[in-house]
Order: C-alpha cells, then structure tokens, then sequence
C-alpha cells in the first residue's frame, strides 16, 4: 500500500504543452503512472505524446470527460495559484504543484480557500511524490527508490533524491516518498503527511526531511510525541545556515531568532527521535 | 528584499498613515536645505539597511539648520555594520509622548497575516518577545476577509490605547493592512508609531520587506532594491538565475538543489572544514550555469577548493560532467576541485572526469573529507 | 420546547448603548431574556439599564467574561457586517441581526464566511425571534403571542405580528416565531427553519409568511415536498405589487419575470401547501 | 438606482473595457460639434432609464455632422416611454461582426455573484433565457475570492469565443467585476460587447444598477439619480424616509411595515377595490410621520378614500392615535378616511379616533371593504 497516489491514480497534467509539463509527463507515464489528460488553456482539442494524451482548455472540461481525481501543476508561478483554484473548484482530490516562485500572499489565499475544500494541496516548490512500483506524480526520478516499507516526508528536491537513493543501496524500499515543498506555506505539511503514514498499514518507519526555518519540524515533534507509534528518524539541513538569509527555498530562512536547524534536532531528539548527522547515515538509523 | 524607511514611509502615506514632514537627501547642504523648509528642529538618520543605526550614531537631532548640516555631513561619511550611508532622511522633529509598535507579518505557522502590537514601542519586538511576551497583542487575518476594524479595535484595546486615538489608531492599522497586501510585504511595520504631546498619532519609523517571489508583479520595488546590503558576488549570482550565499570558509560549494547545498555545507562543517559559500544551481546542471557557478566561487579569494556535488536525477550524471569539463577548459580554475556525481548514469559521468584529472568521491562523506583536506593543502 | 431560541438563551446585545438597543433590552428583560452583557466599543466599564447589565468594548472580552452563546445587533448598518464578523469570530452560535440597510455584497462577504462557520445569522432586517414565554430576542411584541404548537417562520415584520395576534385571538399559540428578514440575501432562509421545525417535537404546525421576490418560497415549497411530515400553511405578500418595483424590503422586488406571488403561491400549493387569501384567514386553516 | 449608459460606460472604461469614442451632450449643436470631433459617422442614442429606446426610434445612425445635429434635435424632442429625452450620447460608429452579452448579477438563491454570458448579444438576457437558457454561460463567484482567470477563460471557451479573443475577454470580464465590487452594483452588464471587423472587443452599450443600500459609500453615485424614473411624489416621500411606491388605483395606503403594507393592498384589491400606492411609514408612528405620508397620499389626484392601517407592537395604538389626530387637525383631508388600530392598547386608540369621528374597523378585511365602499363614494 501507499499514501496518496497508487495505481487508481487518474492524473491531469495542467500546463502540459510547456517544456517541463512534456517532458515529466513522458517520465510519470514510462514509470506507469496513469495520465489521463492535459490541460493548456487555449490549446483544447490538441493530442499530445503521440497522440496519446488529449489536452483540455479547463479543468472542468478535463475531469469531466476522464474521471481525474490528481492533478499536476507546471505553469509558471504567476498563473500557478490560478491552476490550484481551478483544480480544487473541478473538485480533484490531490493537486501536486511543482511551480517554485508562488508568492506568499498567494498562498495565504490559497489555504484559506482549500481549508473549505475537500482537495489536498502538496507544495508548491516540490519534487512531488512517488510510490515505488505504483505511481510517480513529480519530478523525482523513478529509478532511485524501490518499493519498501519506509514512508519519506521532505521539504527538499535533490536531498530527497540522495535519501531515496542512500535506501536503495542499502536495499531499503519505500512506501511513499512525499515532497512537501520549500515554500513557508504549503498545502501539506509534516503533521499530515506523518498522520497518513501512521494510518498506512504498509508503511512501518518514517523518514522525516526537514530544514531550517519556520517550526513545521519543532510541530511534528510534538505531534510524533504525542499520536505516533512508528519510529521516524530524522535529518535537518542547514546546521552551518547563517540567520537572516534565505538558503536558496523561500522558506528556508532563521529569523528572529526561531527556525535554527539547532532548535529542531532539539526537538525531535527530545521526543526520541534519532536525528541522522548526515543523509548517509540514515539508512543505519532505520 | 527590504526597502528604506524612507521609501516605507511613503507608502505608508499613500496609505493615510500619517508620518512626519520630511525628505532623503544625499548631501550636507541638501540636509541644510531641507532643515530649513523645516523650519527648525529635525532628525536626521541614515538610511542603511541594518539594525542597531540609533546605537551607531546614524540618527541624530539638529536644533538648527546649520546643525543639520554639520551632522549631515557626518553620517554621510560613517559605515554602519560594514555598510556606507548614501542617503539620508531630514525628518521634522516630533515631541513624543507615547511610543507603540505595530506591524503585520506572516504567520507561518497559522498560515495566515498576523497584526501584531504593544505600547513597549521603540524597542525591536523580537526583543518584546523575549522579555516581556504578555505584552504583545496578536489578532490573525483572514487572507481572505481582510483586517476586520473590530480585529483593530481590539489591538487597541489590548495595548491599552487611551479612546481618544482609537479611530485614528484602527485607520493607520486599516492603512497598514492595505500597504502590506498591495506591495506584497512579509512585512510592514511602525516602529515607534508616537502619540505626540499635540495629542497625535505619527509613524515615525517604518519598516517593509517585500517577498522577492511577488516581484513580477511590483517592477517599482525592484528598482529600489539597495545593493550595498548583498555581497556583490550575490548580485552577481542573481544575473545568472544562481542562488548563492556568501559565508567566512574557504571550500566552494557548487550543488545542485537548495537542501542538498545546505546539507553539503553541513558535512564539510561535520568534518572540520569550513564552507566558503552556498550556491544552488537549480534544476539540470548546463554548462552555462555551472561555467557561471564557478566563476563566481573562484572570485572568492578565501576560496581553496572546491566540492561539487551533483545528483543526478532526471538529468543524466554523464551530461553533467560533460557540462563540468567543458566549463573547466574554460576557466581553468588552479585550486584543486572534489566532484561528487551519483544518480542517473553516474558511473559514466565519474569515468568522463577521472580522464579529465578531477578528483572523485562516490559518498557524500568521502567528498567532504576531500574537500577538507585540499583546502588544508593535503593535496595539490 | 422551541428552535434556536429558549430558556438556555444567554444574550449579548451589541450596540446595546444606543436608543434602539437599550429600548429593546429592557423590553427583553421583561419578557425573562436572560441578557447577559452588551458590547459598545469605546464604552467598556460602563453598566446600563439600572446598573444591571455590563457594557464590554469587544464580544471577545463579553463572551469570555460573562459565557454568552446568542448575540442581538442593533448598529448601523455601516457597521452592521462587522458586528457580525466579531459576533462569528467570538464563536457566538446564534446572532440575530435586526439592522436594516447593509448593502447586499457586504451580505454576500458575510455568507461566504459564515459558511466556513459554526455560527448561524438570522437576519438582518428582521424583528428577530419569539419563544412565547421562554424567550424574545428581537423586537416582536411579546405580548402578541402566545405559547403553543404552531411555528412561524416570516420574511416580514409587523406582518408577523399580524400573524400572531390573529392565532392569539383564536387561541393559538406558538413554539417559535423566527423572522428571517426582508433582504435578498440573509443568514437564514425558510428552508433552513421548517427543517428545524420538523425536528422539534414540539411543533406540529407551521406557518409560514412568504412575499414576493426571489425565489425561496419556490424552493422551499420543493423542500417540504420532499422532506417534511408537518403540515405547512401559508401566505405571500405583495400580489398586487407591480414588477420591477422594490417594495420597501430590499428583497421584495419582482425583476426579470421571476419573484412573483402568483409563482409562488402557484408552487406551494402544487405540493399541497394552503395558502391563504389574506392573514386573518390563517387560523382557519391551521 | 439605475444610473445612464454614458456613466456606466464612463466607470467601465475606467477599469479598462475599451467603449466607444463619444461624448454626451444635452443640444444638437453639441451633438453636431462632437460628431465633427469623432470625425464621420456616429451613433446618437437616449440617455433614458428605459429599456426599448432603439424599437422606440431612440438611438440612430448620422452619416454626417448636420445629419447628427438634425437627428439629435429629434431625438431631444421625444419622450420614450414617459420619460423626457435630456442626454443624448454621441459615439463613434463601429463596424460590428459579432454581438455578445456580457453581465454580473446578484443571485439570490447561490447568495454569491454570477457572471453570465452569451454569444447572443444585443439582445436582452431575459429573453434569451426564456427563449435558448442553454445559450448561456454562467459562473458564480466566490465574494470572497473575486473571479478568477479560469472562470473568465470557462466563459470564454462557454460561448465558443474565437481563441484570438480570450485575452482580451478575460481582462474585460475582469474590469466588469471590479466595476462591479468597487460601485456596490447589483447589476453591470455590456450587451452588446461587441467584436468590431478590425478585431477589436468594444463595449458598445452599458448598464448599470446600484445598491440603494450602499449609497452611503458612494456619494458620487447618489448625486447621478435621475429624478425622472420616479414620480415626483416618490422623490418626495424618500426626503421623509418614507417608502411610497405610487399606483394606479383610487384608495390611499398609510401601513407602518412592507410586508403589512403590500398585504393592505393585496386585501383592497381582493374585496374589489384599487390601491393608489404602497406606503411604509416604517418603525413607530410619530405625528410628523403620518402627517408628511398623509400630505404626499393626498397629492395624488386619484385618490378618493384613504386606509390606515398600524399594527401597534412595541408603539401603542393610544399614541399612535393621537399622532393620527394630530395630523389630522393639520391637514384637515375633505376624503373618507378608514382606520385601523390593531395590537398594544387598540381599543384605547379606536376610542381617541372614534371622538374625532374616524371611521373605525377591527380586522383588515373590514378595513379593506369600508376602505372600497368609501371610496365608491358608498360612505361619504
């Protein structure tokens, strides 16, 4: 089993007939992942990737003529909040959006109009997610995890990968991999995506990715201490991060002397958590 | 990015938020000048982008023109924390009575804008927060609904504010709110925001970060970005769409994704070395961008040795390294380089540099020991 | 036993300072409301009506302080949906509007946010509601009724009234009189009240006093059609108003062909409703 | 509150729907003048409050300027369903290949914004929903959030709007919302926006509504009512407060109450009698009150009986009764006069109007028959 995407995944790829939005879809679709159509407005009616995939003008259109229940997000940051609402009034379930760039205000919005909702946002800023041997919604590569056992949250893209791969050549498999993003607000944050894997028979161990800034990492702590009965071991980025500046993601970022990587292994290690030294390390943590 | 209080003030006017009588000036006898429309006693303050100017003499009062001019001329020729003074805003002076703070942030964890409060004004409100937390009224925003003037009115109440400014008090707070939604702000802040002894309300310092992702949308806000508060390297890196960090070490770091370059840093850290710099070059790893990486460690002149650590995911680790030599026979860097590639096609990618004559490391641990060691001369 | 409104009710009356408010407070303590505070901003500390009730600048400050669960505006309308804002925001499971004049987008921003809520609107415009002999919290006379079996639900005011005191001259009494207001946007709407009628044991009748314009006589009709047991008697208002023309309620208005008495009366008693030629004929009917 | 097309037009360009080059003028010399101006041919058309101005002979073509002095002169002179020809607005003609209907409104059922569309413009919504509803295109808004982009590409795509136009569309749909949020209108609606034959969108007709109940924020909007949509008695009656509404028929209405009020004339009416109008003195019943609503009644020519009926709730019908009498010793009406006193202390009211030798009743419907019966002349 899995959480969030498996093989009854129906996915709408918005923004298809850009660059990114090709070539990832090919990628999600040679991994298995069922796409079922695209969406470009302005571009309804086309075939795309060999005249496999038929694009729609609107999500409304699209969902309604294939039964999507995902979608996925690769238009740019100024149209991406556009792309949220529309998947969320088409009433998909799971709206995964890659953009990076999203202004906060924006997504300010977008929370407080999903929080009404029923559909689940991941990201934006993120690598998506991937269910080994099921289904691969994103941009993480394929051929680096196998199914398994251990759940993977991470606020990080290539940090996951090197996790994902770090298990794989220990032979470690995984349930789910979860990109949340590196954006301060997101749809997904730690304490769900832990309370899914909680729930997921499949999944016996957690692997919890997590970098300076905000207090995500410092909450799931609590959350760990006080719901969880699977061991998470952990790894923070940014030890050597100097306060005030921002480390490349929006969100990664110390100010006013909260979000130190030093304060959230503090945290986790207080609730029993093993905190790795360095993404390597994990694997003999599990 | 931030802006200049003289640059947040004036938003803040646009606002309906009163603010004193004033004008930046970037020379003495401009500072003279403006004294004198004044009509007499002023402050003068730097206008750098640092905390602390007060306590390193950047805010001053003049009693008269000729003063303004004289202390003009001197904090125009000060550096503050390592940045000069260009600017400077010549301020009507204000009798103050009451200082009060009060700003809108985001709320990360709520998800949503915080107007936060306390009449302990004047003072930085980490500060607030540390000592005397009781002292901060707090009301959340709906992202969707907007200040509500109840919301205001009980920050009022909450500090305590006599009546008599109530309906002055949640109209600058109303101003705030709409200063901080239209320019995209992290944050907008009044700090003092004064009840002078005439029995009115005046923001007399201003504070506003803009979110750098909202920038398409405000292209006047980033024509006011000040460069002296970044290390020209960092503008630099901006150019060529890399985010780079300048830090004290003296490894380099080229990476490829913002929480690996982090964790890269970490481990040089972990094992006794010291990282020259964060530096993401986003998604792929083109010639280009790493040619321009490159380039901008190697103007470091702290900088003796270099990690490059790639994974290579949905790009292939050979294209990679053929990125890196052709970026090398470039720029023929004479500081040794450790590269790390793994993922997609990794094997091919190392076997492309060792035929180059790099140095190679297959875990992430391996690379930093060998970066460590370069940089302390351990192989040349 | 009676909807919404009863011996439980602990009241704040916000605006309670001004000449309607203190009016109507006194007026509701003498019928045996228990109003608890009222809310002025910029008067906190003070007490009025004898020294009897505490004035608090804020519902926050009023609901903490004295337990509240119902609140009553008597404000401007200017400040009307910002009363109801605060009202919701101090998790106030009743408010009852009875301000008349709040421009209908300020209406429309107050349902799209009570809808995320717990707390239900009745009103504005409306004389609010009558318990007979439990509770009154609105400005229907409370001498006009009497306790009894026959619910009443109304957009109007002295209609109502009407209403009541013809059932009283028959010796009919009344479980609850909810007057849900004459806007064309309001925070309850007969549906919402017959359905609460049909689950109060205590009701076995329901009158229910229509008007013209919009269409929720129409869907109501369909709503008792499908969904109630009880019987339903009713009158609308306004079959001689000529179209286009605003019959002094903002809602009451025939525009575009749709909103008119005939319609709706037509609609009702398609699903057997009767509805009566005039008021004074209810009784009979009953 | 209806406002004219010149002014809806003005507001919309405002927000940047491109309409017609035109100005409005109130003389054929001005119109001759701002046809020379808009060099050629050009559209003159009634600035009235009715619809059917065009079948009405309201709007018409001059090819010229004389041509437009002459049918403008023409055009001033005529009286459109009533109502006077004061304005009349020059435009510049334009070359139209398709008509569209473009609209947002209040729905009162979803209690959120619907922007409608459809491709059968230039004719009135009404009736293309009764004739062809599958013709338009609705979307509702969420008050909280605006329209979004993807709803204005949904109503583009909906009426089956050549791609070419998209985005001029969606930023015209976006102008009409925020004309309608920022005006608190009920109503703003083009019809028709049209797609002239050099490929422009163009607003070439515009209507607005605006919320009686939101005049307090727009001051602007309540110095545009034109006094000429209402009988002059209405104008009259909204000084006082009151809510007068005039009618054909014969017997004066004074209600205190809407709702009370249309059932009076609902119950003249059953018991074969004619209203003369709708009348709400509102809340209480003070004698200035009833005076100024019987002193506007008693304007209207046709009236021949008058019906008051007050419920007395909270305001007893002893005091209510006293104002009646007072007023009427002021006014001294020589016509039938009906009364009715019903609620808190009614038999006391009935008796203080009895001595002044009123014509009494206990329920509505005799009110209602001795109301018809008098004005029959059947009691005199």
């Amino acid at each position: 089993m899995s959480i969030l995407i498996d093989r009854e995944t129906r996915l709408i790829v918005q923004g298809i007939t850009g660059n990114e939005g090709i070539f990832h879809t090919r990628q999600m679709m040679s991994y298995g992942t069922n796409v079922v159509a695209g969406v470009t407005p302005g571009k309804g009616g086309e075939w795309v990737l060999d005249g496999k995939i038929p694009v729609f003008d609107s999500m409304k259109i699209a969902v309604e003529a294939t039964g999507a229940n995902t979608s996925i997000i690769f238009v740019p940051a100024r149209f991406a909040t556009d792309a949220v609402f529309e998947a969320a009034d088409a009433d998909i379930s799971l709206i995964v959006c890659i953009t990076e760039g999203i202004p906060v205000q924006d997504m300010m919005r977008v929370r407080g109009y999903l929080d009404q909702k029923q559909s689940r946002l991941v990201g934006p800023n993120c690598p998506g997610l991937l269910s080994p041997g099921k289904s691969k919604v994103g941009i993480i590569p394929g051929n680096i995890s196998i199914p398994g056992n251990i759940g993977v949250v991470s606020r990080s893209g290539t940090l996951t990968y090197e996790v994902l791969y770090a298990l794989k050549l220990n032979h470690l498999g995984v349930s789910t991999c979860v990109g949340i993003g590196g954006d301060p607000i997101n749809g997904t944050d730690f304490i769900d995506v832990l309370s899914m894997f909680e729930g997921d028979p499949h999944t016996e161990k957690i692997v919890m990715i997590g970098e300076i800034g905000g207090n995500d990492e410092e909450r799931a702590a609590e959350y760990i201490s006080s719901k969880m009965t699977k061991p998470v071991v952990s790894f923070i980025a940014g030890q050597t991060a100097p306060p005030g500046k921002r480390m490349g993601h929006a969100g990664a970022i110390i100010e006013g002397g909260s979000g130190s990587a030093k304060d959230k292994i503090h945290a986790l290690e207080e609730v029993g958590v093993k905190v790795a030294h360095h993404p390597e390390e994990i694997p003999h943590l599990l | 990015m931030k802006i200049h209080e003289y640059q947040a003030k004036q938003i803040f006017s646009h606002y309906g938020i009163p603010i004193p009588k004033g004008r930046v000036a970037s020379s003495a006898d401009e500072a003279k000048q403006i004294a004198e429309e004044l009509g007499g006693k002023v402050v003068i303050k730097a206008q750098v982008l640092v905390g602390g100017r007060g306590k390193a003499g950047g805010i001053r009062l003049a009693k008269h023109p000729n003063e303004a001019r004289d202390l003009a001329a001197q904090i125009l020729s000060m550096e503050i924390k390592g940045l000069p003074v260009r600017k400077i805003l010549i301020d009507e002076a204000a009798n103050i009575e009451t200082e009060i703070y009060l700003g809108i942030t985001n709320d990360r964890s709520a998800r949503k804008p915080v107007m936060m409060s306390s009449a302990a004004g004047g003072v930085e409100i980490e500060e607030v927060a540390r000592l005397t937390p009781e002292k901060i009224i707090k009301v959340h925003i709906d992202p969707l609904l907007g200040l509500r003037d109840y919301q205001a009115r009980d920050v009022a109440a909450g500090i305590d504010l006599p009546r008599e400014h109530w309906k002055s008090f949640i109209a600058i707070a109303h101003g705030l709110w709409q200063a901080y939604l239209d320019s995209d702000a992290t944050l907008a802040e009044i700090n003092p925001l004064v009840i002078t002894s005439d029995e009115r309300l005046l923001a007399l310092d201003g504070k506003m970060l803009i979110d750098d992702n909202a920038l398409f949308r405000h292209t006047d806000f980033a024509e006011m970005r000040d460069l002296d508060t970044e290390a020209p390297l960092e503008t630099e890196a901006r150019k060529y769409g890399l985010s780079y960090i300048k830090l004290e070490g003296d490894i380099g770091c080229l990476v490829n994704g913002a929480g690996l370059a982090m964790t890269t840093m970490d481990i040089i850290k972990l094992n006794h070395g010291e990282p020259a710099n964060f530096l993401d070059i986003g998604g792929g790893a083109s010639a280009e961008k790493v040619t321009a990486a490159l380039k901008i460690i190697l103007r470091d002149e702290n900088v003796k040795a270099i990690l490059l650590n790639v994974f290579g995911g949905i790009t292939r680790c050979d294209e990679v390294a053929h990125g890196i030599v052709s970026a090398l026979n470039e720029i023929k860097p004479n500081i040794p380089m450790v590269t790390r590639l793994v993922g997609t096609n990794a094997e091919e990618g190392r076997e492309i540099l060792a035929s180059a004559q790099m140095m190679t490391a297959q875990t992430l641990v391996e690379a930093a020991q060998k970066a460590v060691m370069a940089a302390k001369g351990g192989i040349a």
